[in-house]
């Protein structure tokens, strides 16, 4: 093989030691993707071989030499119809199997655990609920539904895991989710794929997935001290939210508590679900849905909170189960630098339940 | 002898007729005032071929810069700017007026059997907003560039980069103009000009796939050149209608670009897949299989490729129901063009084929566009989009269908119809050669990248992880001999105008009414009105033709 | 010279020259379609509003282009072009808006 | 003629002489070529709808997003100003209608007198344009210029306009979409306002021809052209003032 240049050679060498037609699947969605490929790919080299070879076929039979004049042929209706209806058909078969995974990927079960990513030029910064940041890196437990809730500070950004087979639009002012449960443990790629300016190319950082127990000591050695939902209540006190939203039978705003997946019947006729993007919407432009009964007095927040700020405050307002929460910030709000110490509200559990420990989430 | 169209001096003549349009006249300004609609196609000839090898040489510092992992040749923000501009300068100023303006301008009043285009001054204005849109763009280029990618997307383009967004979005719109005018033309002139006896149905389908295009050109063409004005005013005055902190939606401005750039893809393809028709029946002497079939498809594309734009927005964030709307009929828009992926190979069936330079590029189409389609329908599939969308599977797919497909029937039609442009042969051998290189070459450097596609690679990335390499290095390797494969016809084919064989009316003894006269034509086309009384593509009439000719040879050499 | 022209010539060749009368009614069609709709909105009818407003714009400019364009003098030809720019934009407009509406229905 | 037999299409080669100075030489007939103007032009409009139509879209999203906002920007329309545009526009259409009718009868004077006065009652429509927008500029409503909210969140202070509609204020969030409101309305109306700017000039151009008897010789394909212009832009307009202006009075 010395004719070949031991560089091309390398090259070689690595290339079939490495190749791959697939990334490595390490999502429970990711085998499903694939076979739905595997099944597009297979009737594409059908169909390609169908028309290669019957182009191969027809130059070597009627060439000129072999079959100097032709025959005029005008054309088949049976033909024809067999031609639209069959690639019709299989068409439609990878349309309905496409649209079944597009479903799935983007309906997160109900019990998924929720991590909020904001893309911003050129990063991406992830919010575990407990209130563990990292950025350019997402770390996951295998064998648990994970939904991601995201947003851009910016221009449109794309959180991209090849090996999940999952991919979703952080768009700037509206959030967008998308969920997987990691199946095998490991370090995977994640990229930028949304063309967002200078530095696309440099947006890219690791998804480690790891064993549920294996994520859980990662949790607490990388906390950061308040859990979202407590930053999150700290900034409810700041802007003195609580003015209006305190459950008293006075309160100008509405109580705030179960709100979140509630259907809200709105002023201008019809309801609404309160979801995270509606609870989004609330704090930044509250005029746009007003609840039933309430004059549309909230101030907007927008230009005043952070992309992250407004997380932290959904965070808070999806957790609350009850006024109490509520009524101690009231009481709390002027003792708020030293709220450090104060028990976390309940962040899954119910109303009342041992709060969970600084930092930590309740499972 | 039945009634037939009027031929000029017959091939058997070995000059090239005195009398011909490029003769007529020939100072410079001659031709910057042409109305003559076979000089307007030169003229677009020319500054295509010179906008494509722009285009071409900042596509080889891309493939160059991807050669290794890291971002080492250029910085990403010139990375950036050198893809943008690839994209710009070969989808609106080569790509989109590429086949029309060129074969289409000069063919159509042949085939048609008219004298030129209805307006021919509006011709000649097309040319000059074409020119005006390409220096522009030539100079946003060499001011700086711009980094937006060739999508444009907003905030982006309009907030967050400080490039020159407003002369490329200025060099966009005036292009667009240049296209429907083109439009337009066509398709008064296939309403009102065609000759007595020339029915709808015995059209060439080169016809029917521009007036399908051309519908395409003035329906869509407008649109885009409206979210040019918006992305203008946002940029300028920062009027909120793209800008999410002030309320606005920026998918709504993908909505309005992809309701043009959809369509825009089949104005692409269409004038190619009809230049297919004619070569492929010539080749094999057979009249087109399935002609209605083949005629109706191209308008079914044209008119459904109206109600598929969101596909490029399926992860964007447009409601899941219209991805499922969107995604449905994407599919039904893929049936046509498959319809006629298999009437052009039983056009083969008991034909008598030869294997000419065009009929190379023909097959070279045929593979290439059926692989590029059928992954257009991994695309179109809203689950496997998920996946590949915005990855290097996204690139092989478009470069399938607009190189292996457009540019593939590009080439055919320029090589077919050449000797009807300047009277003379290319040279058959090498350019067969090119034929073949530009085939091998094509497929090393974007069949690999359907793999990098699926292992995730994205697009418009100045830098990799390290796995994908050896890929990308196939990818440069192929892009070079790409390379060779375009740059050998310009050499042979400005050759040829000087050396190349006198090719008479009628070398391949085509059944089009282009080739029926003189090559190169007159500046009028026909002396005479013709009159169309066969089919289209009918073969048994050429012969007869041509013994008759043969007799009143005789006669005349008798007496 | 196609076979839409030939017809042309017969039917609608020699073009059809409509005569001032018919663009007096129409002038005044119009008046009355302006004061018509000036005069409906400031009628409270809530959600009609909207509603009749552009049902009488539309009505008026559909006889400016029967009348004033002469469209309902014309050949099939420029009809199925009027048709054809009409149905693009309301294809353009009603997909986009669709995507916008089922936006708000929930996820699935 | 050379080898092959010649059938010589029907008479287009006897009357070639006859043929006046304007058919130009790629046309069979006189017909032809009118036909294929008229046509060119109609094709043209349909462009010039799909590029309007961008910004009708735009508008009924948005109309439907922050519709109190479009509502109380548009009371800053003043309906009278409209209702008079649209009943100059119209009263012109009429007279290009009846300039096209001079100059298919041949009627020379009449024709120059019609399109002088398309051409005036243009000039008054551009004129009361100014007019509504100067205000606009005066009360710091054009976007992306100081753009005020103050009309929108204390209506008492824009005194002329509460009068007349008494607008609740609206919150800070929904004020500050009425400046898409008027984006939209800038981008239109002032996209209308080019295309009849670029009309006026042409009918300068054709007054000055009409009157050297360019269209009453029978050559009637420019006229028709340009009423056929003329009338689209009516049209547009006649649809911005239902969607502009007349949003809702009430509320
Ligand atoms: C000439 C240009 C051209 C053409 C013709 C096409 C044709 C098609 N394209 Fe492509 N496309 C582009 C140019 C083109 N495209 C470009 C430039 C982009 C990227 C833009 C960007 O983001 O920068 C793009 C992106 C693109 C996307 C968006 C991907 C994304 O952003 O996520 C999609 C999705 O649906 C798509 C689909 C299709 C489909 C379904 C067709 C169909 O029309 C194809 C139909 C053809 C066939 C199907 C082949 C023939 C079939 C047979 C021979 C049958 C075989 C037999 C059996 C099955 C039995 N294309
Ligand atoms: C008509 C359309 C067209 C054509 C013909 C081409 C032709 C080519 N394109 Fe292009 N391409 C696009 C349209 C087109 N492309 C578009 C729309 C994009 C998306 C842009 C965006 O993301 O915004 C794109 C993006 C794109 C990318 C992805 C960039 C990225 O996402 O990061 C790549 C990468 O390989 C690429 C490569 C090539 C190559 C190798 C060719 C070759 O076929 C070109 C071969 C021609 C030559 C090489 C010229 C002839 C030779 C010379 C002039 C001599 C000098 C040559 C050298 C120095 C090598 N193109
Ligand atoms: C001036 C009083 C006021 C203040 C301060 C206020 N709100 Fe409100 N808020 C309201 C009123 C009134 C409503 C109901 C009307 C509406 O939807 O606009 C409301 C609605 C809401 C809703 C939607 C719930 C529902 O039932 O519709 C949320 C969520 C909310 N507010 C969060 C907040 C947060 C978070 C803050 C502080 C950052 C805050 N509000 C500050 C008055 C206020
Ligand atoms: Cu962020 Cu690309
Ligand atoms: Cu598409």
């Amino acid at each position: 093989m010395s004719h070949i240049s031991p560089v091309l050679w390398q090259f070689l060498v690595k290339w079939m030691t490495t190749f791959a037609l697939f990334p490595p699947e390490a999502s429970k969605i990711a085998p499903q993707m694939d076979a739905l490929l595997f099944f597009m790919i297979l009737i594409s080299l059908i169909g390609l071989t169908i028309v290669t070879l019957l182009v191969v076929s027809f130059c070597i039979l009627y060439s000129k030499e072999r079959h100097p004049v032709a025959v005029q042929v005008e054309g088949s209706t049976l033909l024809e119809a067999t031609w639209t209806i069959i690639p019709l058909g299989l068409f439609l078969v990878m349309f309905v199997w496409g649209a079944l995974i597009y479903f799935r990927v983007f309906t997160p079960p109900a019990n998924s655990m929720n991590i909020y990513v904001v893309g911003k030029q050129w990063m991406w910064k992830a919010e575990h609920p407990g209130g563990q940041h990292e950025i350019n890196s997402l770390h996951v437990p295998t064998g648990r539904a994970v939904q991601l809730t995201l947003i851009s500070q910016d221009v449109f950004h794309s959180f991209s895991i090849p090996a999940f087979r999952v991919k979703r639009e952080a768009i700037p002012g509206r959030y967008t989710t998308v969920w997987f449960e990691p199946t095998v443990p490991g370090t995977y790629h994640l990229f930028c794929t949304q063309y967002c300016g200078t530095n696309h190319s440099q947006m890219i950082g690791d998804v480690v997935v790891m064993t549920p127990e294996g994520y859980k000591k990662w949790l607490d050695e990388s906390t950061s001290g308040a859990s979202l939902a407590q930053n999150g209540e700290r900034l409810f006190a700041s802007l003195s939210c609580a003015a209006c939203h305190n459950a008293r039978p006075d309160a100008r705003g509405p109580g705030l508590a179960n709100v979140y997946g509630a259907k809200l019947p709105l002023a201008s006729g019809g309801t609404v679900t309160a979801d995270d993007a509606y609870l989004r919407e609330s704090i930044l432009n509250p005029s746009q849905h007003v609840t039933q009964g309430y004059a549309p007095i909230m101030p907007t927040y927008q230009g005043q909170i952070s992309e992250e700020g407004v997380i932290a405050l959904v965070e808070y307002i999806k957790n609350l189960n009850s006024d109490y929460r509520i009524q101690q910030t009231l009481n709390t709000t002027d003792l708020l630098p030293e709220s450090e110490g104060k028990p976390a509200p309940a962040v899954t559990g119910q109303a009342g339940k041992k709060p969970a420990p600084q930092g930590k989430v309740n499972p | 002898m039945s009634a037939t169209i009027v031929s000029l001096p017959d091939q058997s003549t070995a000059r090239i007729p005195k009398m011909n349009y490029l003769s007529k006249e020939n100072g410079l300004l001659s031709w910057l005032l042409t109305g003559d609609h076979k000089r307007i196609a030169i003229l677009y000839l020319i500054s295509l071929s010179f906008f494509f090898f722009i285009g071409g040489a900042l596509a080889g510092l891309i493939r160059l810069e991807l050669l290794t992992p890291q971002a080492d040749l250029m910085a990403t923000d010139t990375y950036n700017k050198v893809f943008t501009m690839h994209g710009v300068i070969m989808i609106f100023f080569f790509l989109v007026p590429s086949v029309p303006a060129t074969l289409g301008n000069f063919l159509i009043p042949l085939m048609i059997g008219a004298k030129d285009l209805a307006l021919p001054k509006v011709n000649l204005l097309s040319w000059y907003l074409y020119i005006a849109g390409g220096t522009l763009a030539i100079y946003t280029m060499a001011t700086g560039g711009v980094d937006t990618g060739w999508t444009f997307t907003t905030p982006l383009s309009t907030h967050y980069v400080n490039t020159n967004v407003l002369t490329t979005g200025l060099a966009v719109f005036i292009a667009g103009f240049s296209s429907i005018f083109t439009g337009l033309n066509f398709i008064v002139t296939i309403h009102k000009m065609r000759c007595p006896g020339m029915t709808w149905f015995r059209l060439p389908l080169f016809v029917w796939a521009h007036y399908a295009a051309s519908i395409l050109m003035v329906l869509a063409t407008p649109v885009v050149a409206i979210a040019i004005v918006l992305v203008a005013l946002e940029r300028t005055l920062g009027i909120g209608v793209f800008d999410p902190t002030k309320g606005g939606d920026p998918l709504l401005f993908q909505h309005l670009f992809w309701f043009y750039s959809h369509p825009a893809v089949y104005i692409m393809i269409l004038p190619g897949m009809g230049v297919i028709s004619e070569t492929i029946s010539t080749f094999s002497r057979k009249r087109v299989f399935g002609y209605t079939a083949v005629a109706f498809s191209s308008v079914a594309i044209a008119v459904f490729g109206f109600f598929v734009w969101a596909h490029h927005m399926f992860i964007m964030g447009i409601s899941n129901y219209a991805v499922l709307v969107f995604s449905l009929l994407t599919m039904l828009v893929a049936v046509p063009s498959a319809i006629k992926i298999f009437n052009w190979t039983f056009t083969l069936y008991k034909g008598s084929i030869t294997f000419e330079t065009p009929m190379l590029y023909t097959f070279g189409f045929m593979g290439l566009f059926t692989i590029g389609g059928l992954t257009g329908v991994f695309l179109g599939t809203s689950g496997t989009d998920i996946h590949l969308t915005e990855t290097y599977f996204i690139v092989a797919h478009f470069h399938f269908v607009m190189v292996g497909g457009m540019l593939m029937a590009f080439l055919a039609g320029i090589h077919f119809w050449w000797p009807k442009m300047t009277g003379r042969m290319y040279p058959e051998k090498i350019s067969q050669l090119a034929a073949v290189i530009t085939f091998i070459g094509f497929n090393f450097t974007f069949f690999p990248q359907f793999i990098l596609g699926t292992l995730g690679m994205p697009r418009r990335y100045a830098s990799y992880p390290p796995e994908f390499q050896v890929l990308n290095v196939f990818s440069t390797a192929g892009a070079t001999i790409l390379g060779v494969g375009y740059l050998l016809p310009v050499l042979y084919l400005t050759w040829s105008l000087k050396y190349g064989a006198i090719a008479g009316n009628n070398p391949w003894q085509a059944t089009g009414l282009e080739w029926q006269i003189q090559s190169p034509p007159l500046t009028e086309n026909f002396t005479v009105t013709p009159i169309m009384d066969h089919e289209a593509y009918d073969y048994e009439w050429l012969e007869n033709q041509n013994l008759a000719k043969e007799k009143s040879k005789e006669v005349t050499h008798a007496g | 010279m196609s076979e839409q022209n030939e017809k042309a010539k017969h039917d609608e060749h020699a073009h059809h020259i409509v005569s001032p009368k018919v663009y007096v009614v129409i002038l005044i069609a119009l008046l009355v379609g302006t004061a018509l709709t000036v005069w409906a909105s400031f009628i409270d009818l809530g959600f009609w509003n909207p509603i009749i407003a552009l049902a009488i714009a539309t009505a008026k400019a559909t006889l400016v282009v029967l009348f004033f364009m002469g469209v309902k003098y014309s050949t099939k030809l420029t009809k199925l072009t009027v048709g054809a720019g009409i149905f693009t934009f309301l294809t353009l407009v009603s997909m986009t808006l669709a995507d916008y509406i089922s936006r708000a229905w929930g996820s699935w | 003629m050379p080898d092959s037999p010649v059938i010589v299409h029907g008479a287009s080669e006897a009357d070639h002489h006859e043929h006046p100075a304007y058919l130009r030489h790629h046309f069979e007939s006189v017909e032809q070529q009118a036909d294929a103007a008229g046509f060119a032009m109609w094709l043209f409009l349909v462009t010039e709808v799909m590029f309007f139509g961008g910004m009708f879209t735009a508008y009924l999203i948005y109309r439907n997003w922050y519709y109190p906002a479009f509502v109380a920007a548009s009371h800053q329309l003043d309906v009278r100003w409209g209702t008079l545009n649209t009943l100059v526009l119209i009263i012109s259409s009429f007279t290009m209608a009846m300039g096209v009718w001079c100059a298919e009868t041949r009627r020379k004077k009449g024709l120059v007198l019609c399109l002088m006065l398309t051409m005036i009652l243009g000039l008054g429509f551009l004129g009361i344009k100014s007019i509504e927008y100067s205000e606009k500029i005066e009360k710091h409503h054009v976007p992306g210029f100081h753009y005020s909210l103050q009309s929108f969140t204390d209506p008492q202070s824009d005194s002329a306009v509460y009068a007349e509609y008494h607008d609740k204020p609206l919150p800070l969030d929904m004020a500050r979409h009425t400046e898409i409101y008027f984006s939209l309305y800038f981008a239109l109306t002032g996209m209308h306002a080019l295309h009849m700017i670029i009309g006026i000039a042409i009918l300068g151009f054709m007054i000055f021809r009409a009157q050297a008897g360019a269209y009453t010789s029978g050559h009637v394909t420019f006229v028709e052209n340009f009423g056929l212009y003329w009338h689209f832009v009516d049209v547009i307009w006649i649809y911005l003032f239902a969607l502009l202006y007349l949003i809702s009075r009430h509320q």
